[in-house]
C-alpha cells in the first residue's frame, strides 16, 4: 500500500491538489508536460480596474511558490506519463521526461547563453516572467546545436553548467497510491469557425491573447498599427454551446465583461459592445459587477454571423441582432473573440493509458453524474477543466476537493 | 549577545554587469558587526551552499545577510540552510539586488545595490529569533446546520477519521432537502439520499447529531473554539477545534416581483413538486404551465436549475404544455445545457424577455404576457398553473450568527466576503468555513466541491491534533498595552481578544495561530504595543535610515 | 475618560518659536486611548516639528518620552527627571492635568500644551469620540434615564427641550446630533417611568463642586 | 391710555399682540416710528430679547420707550445671556417702570446669532425662569429673602405646536402651564389643525389659560422655504409656498399680507385661540394692513 | 540620505506590488533607480509614522503600493492603508510637504507595467517640482 499521490499537470486545480495533499503529510509527484507549472492561468493578467474584479489570477503565484518549495512535493517538468498499471493503494506510473538540456535545477537565469546564442530570433530565451522553476527554455527547432549544426556557445558560456546537449530522455517508475488527473483544457481554436476571420485579420483576437497582451503590455493596442482601440467588440460563446460544443465554458461572459470594463476603465472613450446569447451572470459578487458594467457597456443580444474588413481597414460585425429581430451590422476596430474551453486533443491518450472514460464532449468522464470527481477507475481522481470547464476558484475547489477524495481512498486502502 | 554579521553577495554567475561587487565588499567591510562579505556565483546551488554552510560554522555568525536574487526563488533555499545549522532562520535579511536592482536599471547601479544591502544589513542588527512551538488542537468538529452539506461534511470528516457534531435547530436532518424533486437523469430521489444520509449517520460513532439545538456563544480560536450550545432547558459548553457553517440559504417569492401573490394558479416550485409527487390528486390534468424567471434576481442558479427539471418532470409526468420565461438562461454550470437542450427537445418552450412581464387574471387562468426577442414579437400566454420565481436568499439569523462570530457577510447578506483569497469556503477567521448555501446561490457540483475543500482543510489543521505554530511572532507587550481595544476591533481574522495576564491588568493577546501576519495591528497600535518581529517599528526604521548611506 | 485632540501644527511651532531643544512627552492613558497624545502621537508629532524646523532651516533637536500617568508625580520625575536636562523646552501631550503636573514639577523650563483637552467621553466608533459627562458634581441621571441633560443637550435644560428642537428630534444647534431631551423621553418611555419627565427640576447647585474642585477622601 | 395687559386678557374676546424688533445701534427713531404706528392698535407690544441671539438695542429700553409713547409692553426675557442674579435685577428694575408683563423663555441658542463664541449661561431654563417670577411675585427672591416692595408680573410663556416629535414638547409645554402662565404665545403656526391640538393640551391642564397664536408674515415663497430649513420649530405647508410662489412678481409681500390676514380671520371666527401675536420681521410698518385683512 | 538626490522609498506588499516589481525586472523595464523598495508583509503594516520618518530622512516620495482593493490578502489591509495615506498627506501638508508626495497604489502581482508607469509618473512629478 502506498501512501503518496500522482498529480498528472501542474495547472492551477494539479497545483492545488498537491499542495492540499503535501500539506496533510502524503508524498505528491506533479507530472508536467510544459517547461513550467502554472498552466492556462499563470499566463492570465490581473484584471482589476481601481478595484478587483474577481478574476482571481492573483491566487495563482502564490501556489506556485508553494509548490516550488514544498519539501513533499516533487515536480517532474518536461514529462509525460507513458503508462499506468496496478489499482487502487499501488499504482505503478511510467513517465517519460524530454530531455534536459538545460537542468532547471542548476539554471540560475542569469541569462549569458541569450546573449550569447547566434541564431534569430533567440534559441535559447527566458521563460515568462512568472514561471516556475524561473530557467531558460530552449526553442528545438531553432537551436543551431540540435538541427546538429557546430555551436555550443551556450552550453561553454554557461556559469553553471546548466546547459549539457547530451542528455537523453529519461524514464523514471513511480509507484503511487491513487492519481489525480489534472491535465486541463485545450482553448478552443477560433480559425475553426471561419467566417469570424480569426488568423486572417489582425485585429480578430481572442480572449487569450487578451490575457497575454495585457500581462505583458499592461494595456491594449491595436495588433495592425499600434494605436489605441476606439471601438471593441466581445462575441460571445465562440466554441461554446454549439452543436460540436455542447455545453457552457462558464468563463466567457466574466472574462468579457472583465476585459471590457478594464479597457473602458484604462480607456474612457473607448466604445466596447458585447455580443451574447446568454449571459451568465451567477456567481458570488457578479450581480453588482454587472449592474456596473451595464453602464459602461454595450449589450447586445446576438450572434455575429461574419466579420469582414472594409476598405478603411475596420472590422465590418454582421449579426442577428434579436432585440430588433433582424440582420444588423456595425463596424468595429477591434474585435474579440470569447473563445470557449475545449477538450484537450491529447486526452484519449491519457484516458487510455488510465482506463478512464471520456465524456461525448470529449472531456473526462465521472462515475456518476451527481459526482464531479470520481472517475470509472477506483482511485482515479478528475481536478480541474480537464472534467469540464472551470474558471479558477472552481478549478482550485474541485482541486482541493480532489485531494480530499484521494486522501479518502488512500485511507480505504490501509 | 554580539551581533556577528555574515555577508553573502552573489554575482549570479558574474552576469550582474552593472554593479562593482568588490567595491561593494571594500565598503561593506568597513561597518560594524561584519565578520565577513564573500562574493559567490552560485549561492542559490549546492557549491553556493556548501561555501556558506563552512563560512557560517567556521565564523559562527549569528546574522546573515545576502545580497542576491529575489527572494520568492531563493529565499527558502536559505531558510532551510539556516534550520540545518541550527540556527533561526528568522536571522535572515535579504536584499534583492537582480530583479529590483541590476536588471531594474540601465547603466552602473552599484550605489543602490549597496544602499539595498546596507538597508539589509541595518535590519539584520535588529533581526530576534522566532521560535516554533507546537499548540494542540481539538479534534472535534462542530458543523452547524443538519441539512444536506452539513450531513455530508460530516460524513466526510469522518471517513477521514474526524469526529463531529452536528447542531441542527429544527427537530430532524435533512433541511430543505425533502423540498426537492430529484434531479432530472439522477434516478435516487432527494428522500432516498436523505434516508441513506440519515441512517449511516445514526450508525456512524464518529458523528454526534443534536436537533432542536442552537449555538448561543462561540468563544476562542482556530484548534480551540469553546462553544456554548442550547438544546431545550439546558445548555452545554463544549470545545471544537474547527467550525463548518452550512446553514443554508432559503427560497422566497417576492410579492413585488410576482403579482398576483400566490394563489390558487399561481404556485410556487414547492408546490408543483407535490403536484408532480401525486400527480393522481389533479382534478384534472393541467394543459399549460408557465415558468417565469428572471425578475427577481439574475444571480442565481438555483431557479433555473429547479425550473428545468420541473419542467422535464412535469413533461414527463402531467404531459402538459411547458413555456419557460426568462431573461437570460444560466446554464454555466455541469451539464446545465445539456439538461436545457433536453428540455427543448421535450417540447418546453423559451421565452426570453427584456422587459419584465406583465401577469394578469384572464377567466380563471393566468395570462402572462411578454416581448419574446427571439420571435421578435408580443406574446401572450394563458396558464393554468403559472409558476413563480423563487429568489435565493440567506436564512433567517445569517446576520445575527454573523455579527456574533464577527464575520461579514457580502452584498447580498450571504455569509464570506467577496475576497477572492477566501474562496472556495475560507472565512476570514481561521478555522471557521462555509459551506453551500449559506454563502450565497450554488449548483450541485460546487455544493460538493465546497464540502470536500472544507473538509480537506480541517483536516490539514487538526489531523495531528496539534499544530506547529510561530511563537509570538506579533506580539503585545504588555506593560505598553492600554487595552485601548483598538487591535481587537480592527483585526481582520479576529485574532487578537482581551485577557488577564498573571498581573491583574487586563491586556490584549494576540493568538498565534489566528494570526495571519498582516501588522495593520501593529501599525494601528496608538501604544506603540505591538511588535512585528521581522516587520518591528525599528527594525522598518532602520531600513529606512539606511537609505542614503553611500560610498 | 478624558478626550483631546491635537492642536494645529502651526499654533504648536508659534508656542515653541524660540526653542532648540524640545521634549515631546506623551501620556499611556486616556490619550493614549483617544489616539491624541499616547507613543504613536508622539512620533509622529516629533517627526512632523523635525520635517517643518529643516525645512525652515533651523534644526530642532528632539527627544521623545511618554509618561504611564502624566498626572502622577512620581511617575513624571522617574520618566523626565534626566531628558528634562537636556532640553530647554517640553511640549506635553498629555491632556491640560499632564501640562499642569509637568509645569509644576520642572519650574525651571516652559512647558507647553500640544492637545486640547476637549472633554469627558467615549468611544463610540472605531476614532469617534463622543462627550458623555460634564463633571458638574451634582448628578442627575438617575431622573433621565441614564442620559445627561447637563451636557447632551446643548442648553443644559433641565425641564425638557427648548422650542428648538428640529424635525426627527434633532438639536437646534447641530442637526447631526440627537435632541438629548428626545432621547430622555424614549428612554424613559421605554422604562415606563415618563412621570419623571413631568417633574418639576429645580433650578442646577452650581455650587456642588466648589471651583477650583477639591475632594478630600475619608482616610480610613 | 391702553389698558393694562392682564385686564385686555380677561376681559378681551380676541387678543392682538405685535412684535417689536429692537434695532443693532443707538438710535431709536424707527422703533418709535413703529411703536407710534402700532401701540393703539394692538393690546400689547412684544418685545425680544437679542433675538436669534443677534446683539441688539436691550429689551427693557425698547419696552420703555414704549411706555413713554403710551403703549403697553411685553417684555420678553430668555435664559441665554443672564444668571439668575440678572434676570431678577432685571425684572425688579422693569416692574419699578412700569413694565409689568413678561414673556419667559429660553432663548435661542448661542450658536444660530452674531456672537458665536459668547458664553452661553442658561443658568435657569424657561420653566425655572417662570417659577422665579412667582417667586418675586410672593415679594421673595430666589434665595428666599424679602424684597421691600413687591412685584406683580403678568406671566407668559411659549409653545411649539408644530414640533417633531410633539411628545417631548408636550411635556415642557405642560410643565410651564403647571407652574402657572397668564397666557401662551405659540411660535409661529400656518397649519391650524396643529393650533387646535396645543389648544386641547392647554385646557387639560389649564382652562383659564389664554392663548395667543404666533403668526409670522410670509414675504415670499423663498422666504417661507428658508424657515422651514433654518427655522426651528416652525413648518411653512406646502401649499402656502406654492401659493406665495404662483404670486405674481412683486406681489409676494402683498399675498402675504393676505395669508396672514386669512389665517387671523379663521381663527378669530373658529374661535380656535384667544388671539394673535404678530411677528412682522423687520417689516412692522404693515402690520396695520394685515389687521386690515383681518378684519379687525 | 541627502537632500539634493531625490529618493523615493516604495513601500511594497509582498503579494503583490513587490511581484509586481521583480516582473518590472524580470522584463528589464527599466525605471529610474533612485526607488527604494521595501519590503512589507501588507500595505496595513506601513504606519504613517514609517512614512514621516522617510520624508524625515529627505525621501522626496513615497509610494504606499498593495494589492486592489477587495483582493487584499487580509481584507482590510490595503484599505487601511489607503486611509493612513490619506491622513499623513495631510500631515505633510501641514509641515509645507505639499502636491501630494504620498501616494496609495494597487497593484496586482502581475502589473510589471503599471508599476514602472507608478514610479516614473512620481519620480518625475518630483524633478518638475524640484526644478521649480
Amino acid at each position: 500500500m502506498n501512501n503518496s499521490v500522482l498529480v498528472i499537470g501542474g495547472g492551477i486545480a494539479g497545483i492545488a491538489s498537491a499542495l492540499e495533499l503535501a500539506n496533510c503529510k502524503h508524498d505528491v509527484y506533479l507530472i508536467e508536460r510544459e517547461a513550467a507549472i502554472g498552466g492556462h492561468a499563470a499566463s492570465y493578467c490581473c484584471k482589476a480596474t481601481d478595484v478587483c474584479t474577481k478574476c482571481s489570477v492573483c491566487l495563482v503565484p502564490q501556489k506556485l511558490k508553494e509548490v516550488k518549495t514544498h519539501s513533499k512535493i516533487s515536480t517532474l517538468t518536461n514529462s509525460v506519463v507513458s503508462k499506468v498499471s496496478g489499482k487502487a493503494g499501488n499504482f505503478q506510473v511510467e513517465v517519460w521526461q524530454k530531455p534536459q538540456y538545460i537542468l532547471p535545477q542548476r539554471c540560475i537565469a542569469c541569462g549569458m547563453c541569450f546573449d550569447i546564442c547566434p541564431t534569430q530570433p533567440k534559441a535559447i530565451y527566458p521563460p515568462s516572467p512568472e514561471a516556475v522553476p524561473y530557467s531558460y527554455v530552449i526553442d528545438e527547432s531553432q537551436c543551431l546545436r540540435l538541427k546538429d549544426e557546430e555551436c555550443n556557445l551556450c552550453e561553454g558560456i554557461c556559469p553553471t553548467d546548466a546547459i549539457n546537449f547530451e542528455r537523453k530522455p529519461e524514464r523514471q517508475e513511480l509507484s503511487v497510491g491513487t492519481i489525480i488527473v489534472a491535465t486541463g483544457f485545450d482553448v478552443f481554436d477560433a480559425r475553426e469557425i471561419g467566417p469570424l476571420g480569426y488568423g486572417r485579420f489582425p485585429n480578430v483576437v481572442t480572449g487569450l491573447d487578451l490575457e497575454k497582451t495585457f500581462s505583458y503590455e499592461g494595456s491594449l493596442k491595436l495588433p495592425s498599427n499600434g494605436k489605441e482601440p476606439h471601438n471593441i467588440a466581445f462575441i460571445q460563446c465562440v466554441g461554446s454551446r454549439s452543436e460540436s460544443h455542447c455545453y457552457c465554458s462558464q468563463v466567457c461572459c466574466k472574462y468579457a465583461m472583465r476585459f471590457a470594463r478594464l479597457i473602458k476603465h484604462q480607456n474612457p472613450d473607448c466604445q466596447a459592445t458585447i455580443f451574447y446569447i446568454d449571459l451568465q451572470t451567477a456567481g458570488k459578487g457578479f450581480a453588482e459587477f454587472y449592474e456596473e458594467c451595464k453602464e459602461a457597456i454595450r449589450f447586445i443580444r446576438g450572434v455575429p454571423v461574419e466579420i469582414s474588413e472594409t476598405s478603411l481597414g475596420e472590422l465590418e460585425v454582421r449579426f442577428e441582432n434579436i432585440l430588433q429581430g433582424k440582420v444588423g451590422r456595425e463596424s468595429f476596430d477591434l474585435v474579440v473573440l470569447s473563445v470557449g474551453m475545449a477538450p484537450r486533443r491529447d486526452s484519449w491518450d491519457l484516458a487510455r493509458i488510465l482506463g478512464i472514460n471520456l465524456s461525448d464532449d470529449g472531456f473526462f468522464d465521472t462515475k456518476e453524474p451527481s459526482n464531479p470527481i470520481e472517475t470509472n477507475v477506483d482511485g482515479v481522481f478528475l481536478a480541474g477543466a480537464c472534467q469540464v470547464p472551470k474558471d479558477i476558484p472552481d478549478s482550485i475547489a474541485h482541486g482541493t476537493s480532489a485531494a480530499e477524495r484521494a486522501m479518502e481512498a488512500l485511507e480505504r486502502c490501509k | 549577545m554580539q551581533v556577528k554579521i555574515g555577508v553573502f553577495l552573489c554575482d549570479c554567475g558574474e552576469s550582474l554587469k552593472n554593479i562593482d561587487f568588490s567595491r561593494i565588499r571594500e565598503d561593506l567591510q568597513r561597518l560594524e558587526d561584519i565578520a565577513f562579505v564573500d562574493i559567490s556565483h552560485n549561492l542559490c546551488l549546492e557549491e553556493g551552499e556548501k561555501a556558506m554552510t563552512s563560512r557560517i560554522l567556521v565564523e559562527n555568525i549569528n546574522r546573515v545577510v545576502i545580497g542576491a536574487c529575489s527572494p520568492d526563488l531563493c529565499e527558502h533555499i536559505f531558510t532551510r540552510l539556516l534550520e540545518g545549522l541550527r540556527l533561526n532562520p528568522h536571522l535572515l535579511s535579504l536584499a534583492n539586488i537582480r530583479e529590483q536592482c541590476s536588471w531594474a536599471h540601465e547603466g552602473d547601479v552599484t550605489g543602490k545595490a549597496l544602499e539595498l544591502i546596507r538597508m539589509a544589513i541595518s535590519k539584520a542588527r535588529l533581526l530576534q529569533p522566532i521560535e516554533r512551538e507546537v499548540v494542540p488542537v481539538s479534534k472535534q468538529v462542530l458543523v452547524v446546520g443538519g441539512g444536506f452539506c452539513g450531513m455530508r461534511s460530516a460524513l466526510e470528516l469522518s471517513r477521514l477519521g474526524i469526529r463531529t457534531t452536528i447542531v441542527e435547530s429544527e427537530l430532524t436532518l435533512g433541511g430543505k432537502m425533502e423540498q426537492f424533486e430529484g434531479s432530472y437523469g439522477i434516478e435516487t430521489s432527494p428522500q432516498a439520499i436523505l434516508n441513506l444520509m440519515s441512517n449511516t449517520i445514526e450508525e456512524d460513532e464518529n458523528i454526534e447529531v443534536l436537533t432542536s439545538a442552537e449555538i448561543t456563544s462561540v468563544e476562542g480560536q482556530a484548534g480551540n473554539f469553546p462553544v456554548k450550545i442550547r438544546r431545550g432547558g439546558e445548555q452545554v459548553s463544549q470545545s471544537f477545534g474547527a467550525i463548518i457553517f452550512a446553514t443554508g440559504h432559503t427560497t422566497k417569492t417576492l410579492p413585488r416581483d410576482f403579482e398576483p401573490e400566490l394563489g390558487r394558479n399561481a404556485i410556487s416550485q414547492r408546490k408543483l413538486v407535490e403536484m408532480l409527487q401525486a400527480p393522481e390528486e389533479l382534478e384534472r390534468r393541467p394543459g399549460t404551465i408557465g415558468f417565469v424567471l428572471d425578475v427577481s434576481d439574475e444571480n442565481s442558479r438555483l431557479p433555473i436549475l429547479s425550473t428545468l427539471n420541473n419542467a422535464l418532470a412535469v413533461k414527463e409526468r402531467l404531459g402538459s404544455e411547458v413555456y419557460v420565461f426568462c431573461k437570460s438562461l444560466k446554464v454555466d454550470s455541469e451539464g446545465m445545457e445539456k439538461l436545457y437542450r433536453e428540455a427543448r427537445e421535450q417540447g418546453v418552450v423559451f421565452l426570453k424577455f427584456e422587459e419584465k412581464p406583465q401577469i394578469s387574471k384572464e377567466d380563471g387562468r393566468l395570462k402572462v404576457e411578454a416581448r419574446d426577442l427571439l420571435l421578435g414579437e408580443e406574446v401572450a400566454l394563458l396558464c393554468d398553473f403559472l409558476v413563480a420565481e423563487e429568489k435565493v436568499l440567506p436564512c433567517e439569523g445569517t446576520e445575527a450568527l454573523g455579527s456574533m462570530l464577527n464575520m461579514r457577510t457580502d452584498s447580498q447578506g450571504f455569509y464570506q466576503d467577496e475576497n477572492v483569497h477566501l474562496y472556495p469556503v475560507a472565512s476570514e477567521r481561521k478555522g471557521m468555513f462555509f459551506v453551500g448555501g449559506c454563502k450565497g446561490d450554488l449548483d450541485f457540483a460546487r455544493t460538493s466541491m465546497d464540502i470536500s475543500s472544507a473538509t480537506v482543510s480541517i483536516y490539514e489543521l487538526l489531523s495531528s491534533g496539534k499544530v506547529i505554530v510561530e511563537v509570538e511572532k506579533v506580539k503585545v507587550e504588555p506593560d505598553k498595552c492600554q487595552a485601548c481595544l483598538t487591535c481587537i476591533r480592527i483585526c481582520p481574522h479576529s485574532a487578537i481578544q482581551l485577557v488577564r495576564v498573571d498581573t491583574e491588568k487586563e491586556v490584549a493577546k494576540i493568538y498565534d495561530l489566528a494570526c495571519d501576519g498582516c501588522g495593520i495591528c501593529a501599525a494601528i497600535c496608538p501604544a506603540k504595543a505591538i511588535r512585528f518581529e521581522g516587520y518591528a517599528d525599528e527594525q522598518i526604521l532602520a531600513e529606512i535610515e539606511a537609505i542614503g548611506e553611500s560610498l | 475618560m478624558i478626550i483631546a485632540e491635537r492642536k494645529p501644527l502651526e499654533e504648536i511651532k508659534n508656542m515653541l518659536s524660540g526653542y532648540k531643544e524640545i521634549l515631546v512627552v506623551g501620556c499611556r492613558t486616556c490619550v493614549t486611548i483617544c489616539w491624541a497624545g499616547g507613543e504613536k502621537e508622539v512620533g509622529i508629532l516629533s517627526s512632523q516639528l523635525k520635517l517643518a524646523s529643516s525645512r525652515e532651516g533651523n534644526e530642532l533637536s528632539i527627544l521623545e518620552a511618554t509618561v504611564e500617568r502624566q498626572c502622577e508625580k512620581e511617575m513624571v520625575i522617574e520618566e523626565l527627571r534626566d531628558k528634562v536636562q537636556e532640553v530647554e523646552a517640553i511640549l506635553s501631550m498629555g491632556c491640560g492635568v499632564g501640562v499642569q503636573t509637568i509645569a509644576e514639577i520642572f519650574e525651571e523650563k516652559p512647558v507647553f500644551p500640544a492637545l486640547n483637552t476637549t472633554f469627558i467621553g467615549m468611544p463610540e466608533a472605531e476614532g469617534v469620540w463622543v462627550e458623555k459627562c460634564g463633571a458638574c458634581g451634582d448628578c442627575m441621571l438617575y431622573w433621565t434615564g441614564g442620559i445627561c441633560p447637563v451636557v447632551r443637550c446643548a442648553k443644559g435644560l433641565l425641564n425638557g427641550p427648548c422650542g428648538g428642537t428640529r424635525r426627527g428630534g434633532k438639536c437646534e444647534v447641530d442637526p447631526e446630533k440627537d435632541c438629548a431631551w428626545v432621547l430622555i423621553y424614549r428612554r424613559l418611555e421605554k422604562q415606563g417611568r415618563l412621570d419623571l419627565m413631568e417633574r418639576y427640576y429645580e433650578p442646577k447647585n452650581y455650587r456642588a463642586v466648589k471651583r477650583p474642585g477639591r475632594i478630600e477622601a475619608a482616610t480610613a | 391710555m391702553a389698558i393694562p395687559f392682564r385686564e385686555a386678557l380677561k376681559t378681551k374676546d380676541f387678543i392682538v399682540t405685535a412684535e417689536a424688533a429692537p434695532v443693532k445701534g443707538a438710535n431709536t427713531e424707527k422703533m418709535q416710528e413703529h411703536i407710534e404706528l402700532l401701540k393703539d392698535r394692538v393690546d400689547a407690544l412684544n418685545v425680544t430679547d437679542n433675538q436669534s441671539s443677534v446683539m441688539r438695542y436691550p429689551s427693557l429700553g425698547t419696552c420703555l420707550l414704549i411706555k413713554e409713547h403710551g403703549g403697553e409692553p411685553i417684555l420678553q426675557i430668555t435664559c441665554r445671556d443672564r444668571n439668575r442674579l440678572a434676570i431678577q435685577a432685571d425684572l425688579l428694575f422693569a416692574f419699578s417702570r412700569g413694565i409689568s408683563n413678561v414673556l419667559c423663555l429660553t432663548g435661542d441658542s448661542i450658536d444660530v446669532g452674531d456672537h458665536k463664541e459668547a458664553k452661553p449661561v442658561f443658568d435657569l431654563d424657561s420653566v425655572q425662569l417662570i417659577h422665579l417670577v412667582h417667586t418675586l411675585n410672593s415679594g421673595k427672591d430666589m434665595a428666599g429673602n424679602e424684597l421691600d416692595g413687591g412685584v406683580d408680573f403678568c406671566i407668559g410663556a411659549s409653545a411649539t405646536p408644530s414640533a417633531d416629535p410633539i411628545e417631548p414638547q408636550l411635556v415642557k409645554f405642560r410643565k410651564k402651564l403647571n407652574s402657572g402662565v397668564d397666557f401662551i404665545q405659540t411660535q409661529a403656526v400656518y397649519d391650524l389643525e396643529e393650533l387646535k391640538r396645543c389648544m386641547e393640551h392647554a385646557h387639560k391642564v389649564d382652562r383659564k389659560v389664554k392663548v395667543l397664536a404666533g403668526i409670522v408674515l410670509l414675504v415670499g415663497a423663498k422666504m417661507a422655504a428658508f424657515m422651514n430649513e433654518n427655522v426651528p420649530g416652525i413648518f411653512v405647508p406646502e401649499y402656502l409656498i406654492d401659493e406665495l410662489a404662483q404670486a405674481p412678481k412683486g406681489t409676494g409681500l402683498s399675498k402675504g399680507i393676505e395669508i396672514a390676514g386669512r389665517l387671523i380671520t379663521q381663527i378669530r371666527e373658529e374661535k380656535i385661540c384667544d388671539g394673535v401675536h404678530i411677528m412682522a420681521i423687520g417689516r412692522e410698518e404693515r402690520v396695520p394692513e394685515i389687521l386690515e385683512a383681518a378684519g379687525l | 540620505m541627502n537632500r539634493d538626490d531625490s529618493k523615493i522609498v516604495a513601500f511594497c506588499c509582498e503579494h503583490s506590488a513587490y511581484q509586481a516589481a521583480n516582473k518590472a525586472g524580470r522584463m528589464r523595464l527599466h525605471y529610474p533607480d533612485n526607488v527604494r523598495i521595501i519590503r512589507v508583509p501588507c500595505a496595513g503594516r506601513v504606519d504613517v509614522q514609517h512614512i514621516l520618518k522617510a520624508f524625515e530622512k529627505g525621501a522626496a516620495g513615497v509610494l504606499v503600493m498593495g494589492c486592489q482593493e477587495g483582493a487584499c490578502q487580509h481584507l482590510t489591509g490595503n484599505t487601511r492603508a489607503r486611509e493612513r495615506v490619506k491622513y499623513t498627506d495631510s500631515l505633510l501638508k501641514e509641515v509645507g510637504i505639499d502636491g501630494s508626495r504620498v501616494r496609495m497604489v494597487n497593484l496586482g502581482p502581475d502589473m510589471g507595467q503599471q508599476f514602472v508607469a507608478e514610479v516614473k509618473e512620481m519620480a518625475e512629478k518630483i524633478e518638475g517640482e524640484m526644478r521649480r
